[in-house]
């Protein structure tokens, strides 16, 4: 069964939804060596980019683009711009169809490492959402399965405990960010977790 | 764990009823752009020939980023989630409200998240044929070593350093002129900071990091990111020392020269805390041959209820001491 | 257990240090004379013919009272320790050094130690020939039936009271008017306030009173005193609301009035909490019919580091409005 | 044995000893139903009291008013005039002598408390220092032992707890004041005591 733009608008629900109750977590984690916001701005970027979404009409890519749209501008901070150039070359791989096949979903993860990484000047290991997205990505790319990609995402997340953070926030922190792992990056796992459950095709 | 204590009602809606506050109280000062409710423009200031000055950053800083927009200062504001950059849209109506066709110059403390959203901000603009420089603020000489100055962050010092580059566009100064003034005032604005507590977020009410009494961070920023390191809470002399031991290294000021001083509250810290401190501070000053012309206490740039101080040292020339004296009258802050 | 976090050096000399940082920071508002360190004069101000204000009271409300001393508000402040009335000499010296011969008005809040301090002084003064009078100001509804106003405590409101009467001394009224004046604008001034946290003195670093997490201390006073009653916390507009319904029933204002409004922080409780308050200050006002002329928000009438707010609102005319309107320029407020 | 200027140096010099050991407590009383700083109010004070007294020549009316001076100057607060007042009306009663029967120490306690009462236009009953002070007075004028004197103070400043102020910061909270002491009552039976120590004569 392809992923239509109805199960794109319901990934961002799941998405929304998981970050709503990953949200203290995630504050948690960022307050270690942040400033304690993240899961606040993973969860009103991921509602405005459902809620966008849910208001869209049009193609894969439409939706796509309202959501990182809404995204945007409900959140700014670090994930806003991220998140949105991510979403934004999601919808340009998959492209201005009513429907892909669920495997295509693969590229969009692809894409969205693509446009964070363009976005954020980042490279793996840098301690940010990077290392999360990356391996996942070459996951994806590899043509490995959902466990496995969603296996790598949580895999590179926690990884990111053993890095000293060269970008964002945690970089004042020096040698201080060791031990931690990236907030960001957790909440990535997070999300590639409900891709790679959408790529599994609806529960039955 | 209990909620820390707060005088709000959703937290969600904190910076938005804020906003509304604000306009309520200081009509004769600010506006906003219909359909742009987080874009602040000063009533008075811009105006056609003259360079916008745009600041803007996360809620949260109070009277920063807002309070310093009024004539002679900023131009105009985009105003973001609690410790949260602004997304482009409202810097962009912003610069436009602002715009008097000399050119805009957005002018903001360094953090990643503000750079994506005003960089993103500033190729919309230029797609409408805006010319839009960008000063990064980055004063906070705790948060990188010497040699890497641009990775620092911008934190109190934004306050001299909008103050100067304000000037400059308010005496019709061109963009060049304005860029090289900002860039000079924050090559010579120099801030190190310690919190005594933690603060907390409107929307999680918990506090952002764990402080146990009788112990202090050293080097914090203004949004609960950790410090340099952490030990024993000490003297405000003590600290004063040890925060005037690094400036004056880095500022490295012949004796004879001016300076002016900001010491400021993170929050909680109360005018009779601050006020000790700037007595060790002059007294510093004085001991190493430096004259003040200007000196501000009190919580001009903030992290929400944070104890905490900060102290804020602008290397002055000439030009930049009469740009500081230059008059501004914005909703927060009066001078001249 | 543990002692609260302070940028201190050492409790019992805090008040001292702090007037030090004070004159270090305001050299050109703000002098002691010789052998008066309790005393602060305004450089600018005070001259012959002219009624001298006199404000004074407790340390630990900075920016009152000492912030208020300067051109077109008081001439002068005595500084008591923390929370506790300046004895009878630095009101002497100070009202000494501020005569222009034309007399002195003692204005301050009305607490039992600042009363029999003041009058001390006054005895001292009239045994000198000098003339003084004396207002108290009583603006806390809280702190007494309505019909017992003369027992109420002064508090925020001490801000546009000294504002009104400072003004009308800078026009050069005769000390019948100022008296007058003072009296009158005190009669128009409401205020109340609610604690949601203690502060603790910087000699004992223990918190003042027990306020546990999720309660608030309704009418409370600016030194710790306790309130009314102690309630739950509520939201920003349910305490607006309980403080406004108060204050609107006390002033009885009709439609098409004006006032003034202060949202003050009783010390940590930062300005994007106040500004929230203040919305729906404004709207309450609305609704009744009334007109904000100004709007103040901020620390301006504090205890220390306590968490907490007040209201005050003034009920104005066309002198007060005019007087509230006057100049000034004061170490830590200007207007004008 | 008389009671000389140097006695009531050493007096001075016990009263600040009394208030630096009970400064918490006080400031912890204070704190129930006042601003919390009684303790520190008595502290500088008898402290100043005490150096200004051992500064002084003269007479014991001579000292008596140095002390009252200090106390004055170095607090301010409703202790200070209070206190002030108290001495400078002991000093009078006490009168240009260098010294006087110790029995005379009953006067000065008297003429204490009527600085107290005219200084602070109180009577008792009104939860003040005068609580402690009357009945001390009262005892002292009758003639009863320096015990019974000690005793009467605490006995008043205990009965403190079950009145409603009408008088000081307290006065504004009503019902609220009852069941908890006056501040000021608990550390004028403490000074009492000392008189009253002094009164029976130098430990031996
Ligand atoms: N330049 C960057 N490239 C990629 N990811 C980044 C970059 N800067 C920050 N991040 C990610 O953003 C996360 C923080 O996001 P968030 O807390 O929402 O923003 P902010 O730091 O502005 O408070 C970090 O944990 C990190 O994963
Ligand atoms: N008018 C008065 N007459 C007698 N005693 C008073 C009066 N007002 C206050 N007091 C006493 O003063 C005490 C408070 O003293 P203190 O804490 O030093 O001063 P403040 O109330 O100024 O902080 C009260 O406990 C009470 O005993
Ligand atoms: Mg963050
Ligand atoms: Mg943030
Ligand atoms: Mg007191
Ligand atoms: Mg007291």
């Amino acid at each position: 069964m392809d992923f239509t733009t109805g199960d794109l608008k319901n990934l961002f629900v799941a998405m929304a939804a998981r970050m709503t109750a990953e949200r203290d977590k995630l504050c948690a984690l960022d307050g270690v060596i942040g400033d304690a916001d993240h899961g606040i701005a993973m969860e009103q970027g991921t509602k405005a980019a459902a809620d966008a979404a849910q208001a869209a009409d049009g193609t894969l890519q439409d939706v796509f683009n309202a959501a990182a749209k809404g995204f945007l501008n409900a959140v700014g901070a670090s994930s806003g711009p991220l998140y949105a150039t991510a979403l934004l070359r999601a919808g340009k791989a998959a492209g201005p169809r009513a429907s892909m096949p669920r495997d295509e979903l693969r590229a969009a993860i692809a894409a969205m490492r693509e446009g964070i990484a363009q976005r954020g000047k980042a490279e793996p290991g840098q301690k940010t959402m990077l290392d999360a997205w990356a391996p996942a990505a070459d996951a994806a790319s590899a043509g490995e399965t959902a466990d496995a990609i969603a296996a790598a995402a949580r895999q590179g997340a926690e990884a990111t405990r053993d890095m000293v953070a060269a970008l964002g926030r945690a970089a004042r922190l020096g040698e201080r960010s060791l031990g931690h792992p990236d907030p960001g990056a957790v909440s990535a796992a997070m999300l590639i977790e409900e891709i790679c459950s959408a790529m599994r095709g609806p529960a039955s | 764990m209990s909620l820390t204590q707060k005088l709000i009602n959703d937290g969600n809606a904190a910076v938005d009823e804020m906003l509304a506050g604000i306009m309520a109280a200081h009509p004769d000062h600010l506006w906003r752009p219909d359909h742009a409710p987080r874009a602040a423009v000063a009533k008075n200031g811009p105006r056609p020939g003259k360079v916008a000055i745009v600041v803007g950053g996360g809620s949260g800083h109070e009277p920063t980023f807002l309070g310093y927009v009024g004539k002679g200062l900023a131009d105009a504001c985009a105003v973001g989630n609690v410790f949260a950059s602004p997304p482009p849209q409202p810097a962009v109506d912003a610069a436009l409200a602002a715009n008097g066709g000399a050119g805009v110059l957005f002018l903001y403390g360094n953090y990643a998240g503000d750079v994506m959203n005003f960089d993103m901000a500033s190729e919309l603009l230029e797609m409408e044929g805006v010319e839009v420089r960008t000063v990064l603020t980055t004063d906070d000489i705790a948060s990188a070593p010497r040699d890497q100055r641009e990775k620092r962050r911008g934190v109190a010092g934004n306050v001299f350093i909008f103050k100067a580059a304000g000037a400059a566009a308010d005496l019709m100064m061109p963009i060049d002129e304005v860029e090289r003034v900002a860039r000079h005032a924050n090559d010579r604005t120099f801030t190190m900071g310690v919190a005594l507590s933690s603060c907390s977020l409107p929307q999680t009410r918990r506090p952002s990091f764990d402080l146990p009494m009788g112990e202090m961070e050293i080097g914090m920023g203004i949004h609960g990111e950790p410090g340099v390191r952490r030990g024993p809470l000490r003297t405000a002399n003590e600290v004063v020392d040890e925060i005037m031991d690094a400036i004056l290294a880095e500022m490295n000021a012949p004796a004879g020269d001016r300076v002016a001083v900001l010491v400021n509250s993170l929050g909680s810290t109360p005018l009779m805390e601050l006020y000790i401190m700037n007595a060790r501070v002059a007294e510093r000053l004085r001991s190493a041959g430096l004259t003040v012309h200007r000196t501000l206490v009190g919580p001009y740039c903030t992290s929400l209820e944070m104890a905490g101080a900060s102290i804020t040292v602008m290397h002055l020339d000439d030009e930049l001491q009469r740009l500081l004296d230059h008059p501004c009258d914005c909703a927060m802050f009066r001078q001249g």
